[in-house]
């Protein structure tokens, strides 16, 4: 990404301030290695997708006819790994968070810069043991590996890629580690809990997830690796072991995984919505706090992932309970956001919209995790098309819509340019429309009775899966468009000024793009968070006319 | 955590240290009589007085000046156990086994 | 949370403006020492509680399969030598306690003391692993290492004589065992690295009363370490050994 | 006019009533959850759009409201689980008498073999109205057996039994799916279940056989040496089988536990694992010497052996078994 230099002179940031390829990769600012982040996991998103894209080719026509079976679940297990470890779970954290997390409580970096540093290096170092082993080969066991395929059955590279998550598993750790570091010391004077945005209370319910949950999925890559390459029978039923054992394992970091996935997406769901609707949070404190219990209670559900994998009767009833704990502080915020907007003074600029999208479709989808967690219902459509559209809807309906919401509200502070807003709002509604018309179609294929992980389907599902590749074509286009207009801005965008949405927030007090040490003096909170009314109170709202260049 | 006491320490790490030999030769010897099942509730009983005595004393926990290193352990042990038992909930009711 | 945000605001301290009076321990995006040293506590205990989630997953394995297979892995746990294994706990606390010592050292200044318990320390890690080593080595004669050559055949059950323990069963056993103790001396080797580092630090006389994070850092690191075989020892070593 | 383009999967069990009335509950409150907050955001985003001299009303937020938006959901969400895991119960517990068959899955095909012998790959016969159990293993890796029209699903895993149940309701062919992901050829692993009327399924189980499932297992009881030790008096080494299976039984160690299929299965690859009070454990393993089949029917037996009138084989239907050897009249029976 090259530093934008515009035709006027300009001020020293830390864009500018040094220049080089090495200034860049011994940098220790975590403005700089947010960038590093950004544009390592854009390319591994644009991996993951093209997989997409080819799962939905083949998925066209009813036979296999557009690559062999084994390519197949290649497809679909790399772009699940891909999109799962090396795209979705370091996206937002690594990114906006790197970027945001120490200038929003007024601090000049994180606690650890070089551990952060570090962090970049290891998700490279497995991000090219990921594109390694997909090139000589790939993998063929799902996201999931479930043993014993993986462990005595695939003759595929496990181990390769085990090793390559793991290795990105250690960034994951190192980032959520340094978060809780900063989070707990650095903040600014008078930066009280009760003052932090929300956007760092859900990374640091993030960061708690991070910490505990990784380990394990690193201990279960290792027994699995010394498994298949020793021949223990740890997992391996003909030696004595239990498959399960590694379910329970897998998941016991996967569950929780998923709300890695979502709450930074939540936090800046609560970002925009305040500032687009001028107002503070809804029940800020309940908003905060559910973050930490989604983070918490997340931890004791992991077994609805089993319900039909030979568990005992109990604790199916057990983690059926126990997941509905969890739903409900996801509730709790729904409902808050919702209430935000109640006599708010809105705005629809492209961040906004994109906010909006999140708040449709994941609870479009966190609805539809209720139906998964009802055993019941579950035992029909587990390991069906409803789950496959159920996790899009919140990972790509969700997670992804909040993570490009995030990009465009932020953008101008990163790159100290305005993305063209015209544009922006069209790439939003192409991908809503895109994305509902890839995966709404899913659910009823579930329930109709399609199994995921199918290359080849019989013939009365057709019309639906293609009515999902239509979407997913569309939605492609949808993606493409961001990609292309932040590139542009970097160069042609108007100059941002440094606060464009007179946004509350420490952040927006920074120059746009920030100094190398974020804060020409080291702030002292005296305010509230979200104190839009005092904002508002002092210069007049940003009228409509003056909304930022349309493209 | 750095200077919770000026005073010499001294006393209290050897003491602690004599705790913890004593507590490994009991460990040993116990296991050697026939207890029955609480010959493993023993072993890890002592193991636990042995560890919170390391984590107490000589890691500070005791002297920290803040609650917060306190939470962080607590909440480790808190989900260790957690995983612990809610994978027990599956295995400890399977039918048969 | 008792924290409070840093409270010393230092207007002439940003940029690279650090002037001489600053500590050259302390990094620029500190406002002070204190704030420093509680950021890297917190990061000590915060990675160590990673570490017990890790093993956290061998544990919940081993539990599972001690309930299956009680007899045989008593049978098995009693093929290893206890008496090592005591003595490698006595190793280790003593190890524990130089650690300690160490820090009291730099607290107070006593840098022969210092640099007398860091040696000795690793000294007690060396004893640790070679004991390890005469133990494995043992097992491997035994041809008690999982794999092709494994054997354990008509291996008495502890509490019936008369029976047999399983080997496939024995060999989950063994495969804990060496999993868990290969991990843990894995982590012994790295703190013996980390030592080394301190040693050479003290040696350079980089430690005073005011500034010796990195040797407390190591300690809780040693500590940790300390801690996870002290449940290894009971669980791994003596499981049904009475006669 | 939905052959192409289904809504909706057939309803062809017992229990596919019972789920689909759950599911369409579902989706009501959830249809009505989304219609409620996508109005309410709808309806706030246009009528609080940003006017000029208009601020925001600062609402701090209100302690009632958080818990009613808690408790409300949570109650819901209570009713959901609860219906739920009745739904779930009885589809996971099968009846006391129905007719068994049992399956063995392997990389790609599913082996169906019924308790009066038939034998068939990839197709299942049922009856109407009959309950039917399947005893499932693998001889690989994980699959799983799911019948959309049952909306019955379970995996079917290696080294053990896992159990299912349905009860057909509705003549006609449906799709056999493997639901866990297997390898290669996992979207092949699919099959047909052949619902039929009782009639027209008695005549195709008069179809060639090699006897009931428990009478192979008596031979096999037979040639591998178990009649030496399990006899039906009590001077074998080992106990006497019959009326083991379904009752507790006490073990050594003093625990007791009931003789389901799968402790009957590890009775014989892992005798040591769980030996009876008052017996040595002196019976060998028979890991390895026995495949999934001969075990299955091994376990048939000693399951027939506590059948009512016990001493022998017995078809779990008391159907006559005509023991003609004619060829098989379908292609998917497979004699070995
Ligand atoms: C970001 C990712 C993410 C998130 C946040 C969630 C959130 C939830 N998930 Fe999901 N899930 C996945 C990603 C995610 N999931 C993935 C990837 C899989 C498949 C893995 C694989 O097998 O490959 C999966 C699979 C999965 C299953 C297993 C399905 C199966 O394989 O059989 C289940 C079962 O319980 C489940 C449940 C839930 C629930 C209850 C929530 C809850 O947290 C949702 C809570 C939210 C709401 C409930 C919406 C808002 C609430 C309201 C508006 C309240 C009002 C409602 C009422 C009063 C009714 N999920
Ligand atoms: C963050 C997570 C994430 C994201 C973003 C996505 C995004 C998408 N996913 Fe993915 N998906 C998963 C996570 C995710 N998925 C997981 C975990 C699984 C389970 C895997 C398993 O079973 O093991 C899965 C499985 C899965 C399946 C089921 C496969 C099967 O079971 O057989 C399908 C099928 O439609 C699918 C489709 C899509 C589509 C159409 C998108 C779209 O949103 C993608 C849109 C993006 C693009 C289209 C990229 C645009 C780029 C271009 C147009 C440029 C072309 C490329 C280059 C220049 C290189 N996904
Ligand atoms: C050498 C003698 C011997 C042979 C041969 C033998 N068994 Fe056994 N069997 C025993 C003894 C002794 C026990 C009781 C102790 C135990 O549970 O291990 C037993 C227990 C059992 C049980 C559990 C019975 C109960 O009451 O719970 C079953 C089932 C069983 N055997 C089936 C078989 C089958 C099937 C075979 C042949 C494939 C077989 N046995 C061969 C000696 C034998
Ligand atoms: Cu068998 Cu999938
Ligand atoms: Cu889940």
């Amino acid at each position: 990404m090259a530093t934008p230099s515009g035709p006027q002179g300009e001020r020293e940031n830390y864009l500018n301030k040094h220049y080089g390829v090495g200034s860049w990769l011994l940098t220790t600012d975590h403005k700089r290695i947010a960038l590093l982040y950004l544009i390592s996991i854009t390319f591994f998103f644009f991996i993951g997708g093209f997989f997409a894209l080819l799962i939905r080719l083949e998925l066209l026509t009813p036979a296999g006819d557009l690559v062999q079976a084994d390519s197949y679940n290649k497809l679909f297990t790399m772009h699940g790994m891909v999109m799962v470890f090396f795209f979705l779970i370091p996206s937002i954290p690594a990114v906006l968070g790197n970027f945001l997390v120490p200038m929003m409580i007024g601090a000049r970096d994180l606690a650890f810069p070089r551990i952060n540093l570090l962090s970049w290096y290891l998700y490279i170092i497995g991000g090219v043991m990921m594109m390694h082993c997909m090139l000589t080969g790939g993998v063929d066991t799902g996201w999931t590996f479930y043993t014993p395929f993986s462990t005595a059955f695939t003759n595929t590279k496990i181990v390769e890629a085990g090793l390559a998550i793991f290795v990105a598993g250690f960034s994951s750790i190192l980032t959520g580690l340094n978060f809780v570091v900063t989070i707990h010391r650095m903040r600014a004077p008078g930066m009280t809990w009760s003052r932090l945005p929300l956007f760092i209370w859900a990374h640091y319910a993030t960061s708690i997830i991070q910490i505990l949950g990784t380990p394990v999925i690193a201990i279960t890559i290792v027994l699995v690796a010394v498994e298949r390459t020793l021949h223990l029978g740890i997992f391996d039923p003909k030696l004595g072991g239990d498959p399960l054992l590694f379910q329970h394992l897998f998941w016991f970091y996967s569950h929780p995984a998923v709300y890695i996935m979502i709450l930074p997406s939540m936090g800046i769901v609560s970002e925009i919505i305040a500032c687009f609707s001028r107002k503070r949070i809804f029940g800020y404190s309940f908003v905060a706090l559910s973050s930490i219990a989604i983070a918490v209670f997340g931890f004791l559900v992991w077994a609805h992932h089993m319900f039909v994998a030979g568990i005992s009767v109990y604790a199916a009833l057990i983690f059926s309970l126990l997941s509905y704990a969890v739903a409900v502080p996801s509730a709790v915020k729904v409902f808050n956001w919702t209430a935000t907007l109640y006599k708010g003074s809105i705005r629809y600029d492209a961040p906004m919209l994109y906010a909006f999208g999140f708040l449709g479709l994941f609870t479009i989808g966190g609805l539809t995790g209720l139906f998964l967690a009802c055993l019941g219902i579950d035992v029909h459509v587990t390991d069906t098309y409803f789950v496959v559209a159920h996790f899009h809807y919140i990972m790509v309906g969700g997670a992804l819509m909040g993570y490009l919401g995030g990009m465009h509200f932020w953008w101008p502070k990163i790159s100290g340019r305005l993305y063209p807003e015209g544009w922006a709002r069209l790439a939003a509604l192409i991908v809503f429309i895109g994305f509902n018309l890839t995966f709404f179609p899913q659910f009823i294929l579930g329930y109709v009775g399609m199994p995921r992980r199918y290359y080849q389907y019989p013939q009365e599902f057709q019309v639906l899966n293609v009515l999902s590749t239509a979407g997913a074509t569309v939605l492609g286009v949808g993606y493409l468009l961001p990609m292309i207009y932040f590139l542009w801005s970097m160069r042609y965008g108007k100059p941002a000024p440094d606060n464009p949405w007179n946004a509350a927030g420490l952040e927006w007090k920074t120059p746009s793009p920030p100094t190398t040490f974020n804060f020409e003096e080291e702030p002292v909170v005296t305010w509230e968070a979200y104190n839009y009314e005092e904002i508002d109170a002092h210069s007049d709202i940003r009228p409509d006319e003056e909304a930022p260049s349309v493209g | 955590m750095s200077d919770h006491s000026k005073s010499s320490p001294l006393k209290m790490y050897f003491s602690v240290w004599a705790a913890l030999l004593v507590g490994t030769i009991i460990t040993y010897k116990a296991a050697f009589l026939e207890l029955g099942r609480f010959n493993a509730a023993v072993a890890l009983t002592i193991a636990t007085v042995k560890a919170l005595l390391v984590a107490l004393f000589f890691m500070h926990i005791r002297g920290a000046h803040e609650k917060l290193l306190k939470l962080v352990v607590i909440s480790t042990i808190f989900f260790l156990i957690l995983l612990l038992a809610l994978s027990m909930a599956d295995y400890g009711t399977r039918l048969w086994s | 949370m008792s924290d409070s945000p840093a409270v010393a605001i230092h207007g002439e301290a940003h940029g690279e403006a650090h002037g001489a009076a600053h500590n050259p321990a302390l990094l620029h995006h500190f406002a002070e020492p204190q704030q420093q040293r509680d950021a890297a506590s917190l990061g000590m205990w915060i990675f160590l509680a990673t570490e017990v989630m890790f093993f956290g997953g061998l544990f919940c394995a081993y539990l599972i399969y001690r309930r299956w297979y009680f007899e045989d892995f008593g049978a098995a746990s009693k093929s290893i030598n206890a008496t090592l294994g005591a003595t490698n706990t006595a190793v280790l606390i003593c190890s524990s306690l130089t650690v300690v010592l160490a820090i009291w050292a730099a607290q107070t200044s006593r840098r022969a003391l210092l640099i007398g318990s860091l040696v000795l320390t690793m000294l007690f890690g060396v004893a640790f692993l070679g004991i390890k080593g005469v133990e494995y080595k043992e097992k491997f004669e035994e041809h008690h290492v999982p794999g092709a050559s494994f054997s354990f055949d008509r291996v008495p059950i502890p509490r019936h004589p008369d029976q047999y323990a399983n080997p496939q069963h024995a060999q989950i056993f063994f495969s804990l065992y060496f999993i868990m103790t290969g991990l843990h001396a894995l982590h012994m080797i790295i703190g013996l690295g980390i030592f080394t580092w301190l040693l050479i630090m003290a040696w350079k006389g980089r430690f005073t009363p005011e500034y010796y994070t990195p040797l407390e850092m190591g300690g809780l690191y040693w500590h940790f370490v300390d801690i996870v075989w002290i449940y290894l020892f009971p669980l791994l070593y003596l499981i049904d050994r009475h006669p | 006019m939905f052959d192409n383009f289904p809504l909706w999967p057939d309803r062809a069990s017992s229990t596919a009533g019972n789920v689909d009335a759950l599911y369409i509950f579902l989706l009501i409150v959830s249809g009505l959850m989304t219609l409620l907050i996508f109005t309410a955001v709808v309806y706030f985003a246009a009528r609080y759009r940003r006017q000029h001299g208009v601020n925001a009303e600062q609402i701090d937020g209100s302690t009632p409201l958080e818990l009613t938006w808690s408790i409300i959901p949570l109650a819901v969400f209570m009713v959901i689980f609860l219906w739920g895991a009745v739904v779930y119960f009885k589809g996971r517990t099968p009846p006391r008498d129905s007719t068994e068959v049992y399956v063995v899955a392997k990389q790609w095909m599913w082996k169906l073999e019924h308790a009066e012998g038939q034998r068939e790959i990839n197709e299942l016969h049922v009856p109407v109205g009959r309950d039917v159990k399947l005893i499932m293993t693998s001889q690989d890796v994980i699959h799983s057996f799911y019948v959309p029209a049952f909306r019955m699903k379970q995996d079917v895993l290696p080294g053990r039994y896992t159990v299912a149940w349905f009860r057909a309701t509705k003549p006609g062919t449906y799709h056999l799916f493997c639901a866990e992901y297997c390898g290669t050829q996992h979207s092949g692993m699919i099959g047909s279940i052949i619902v039929q009327e009782p009639a027209q399924y008695e005549a195709w189980m008069s179809g060639g056989t090699t006897g009931p499932l428990s009478a192979t297992g008596e031979k096999i009881f037979a040639e591998l040496g178990c009649v030496t030790c399990h006899r039906t008096d009590t001077q074998g080494r080992g106990p006497n089988l019959q009326g083991v299976f379904g009752k507790p039984v006490l073990l050594e160690d003093g625990r007791t536990l009931t003789a389901d299929e799968n402790y009957v299965r590890e009775s014989i690859l892992d005798p040591g694992a769980k030996v009876v009070k008052g017996f040595k454990p002196v019976m060998p393993t028979f890991q390895g010497l026995v495949s999934e089949e001969q075990l299955n029917a091994l376990v048939a037996y000693v399951k027939s052996l506590s059948q009512p009138g016990a001493g022998g084989a017995k078809t779990a239907a008391a159907e006559p078994q005509p023991a003609s050897s004619k060829p098989p009249a379908k292609g998917s029976q497979v004699n070995r």
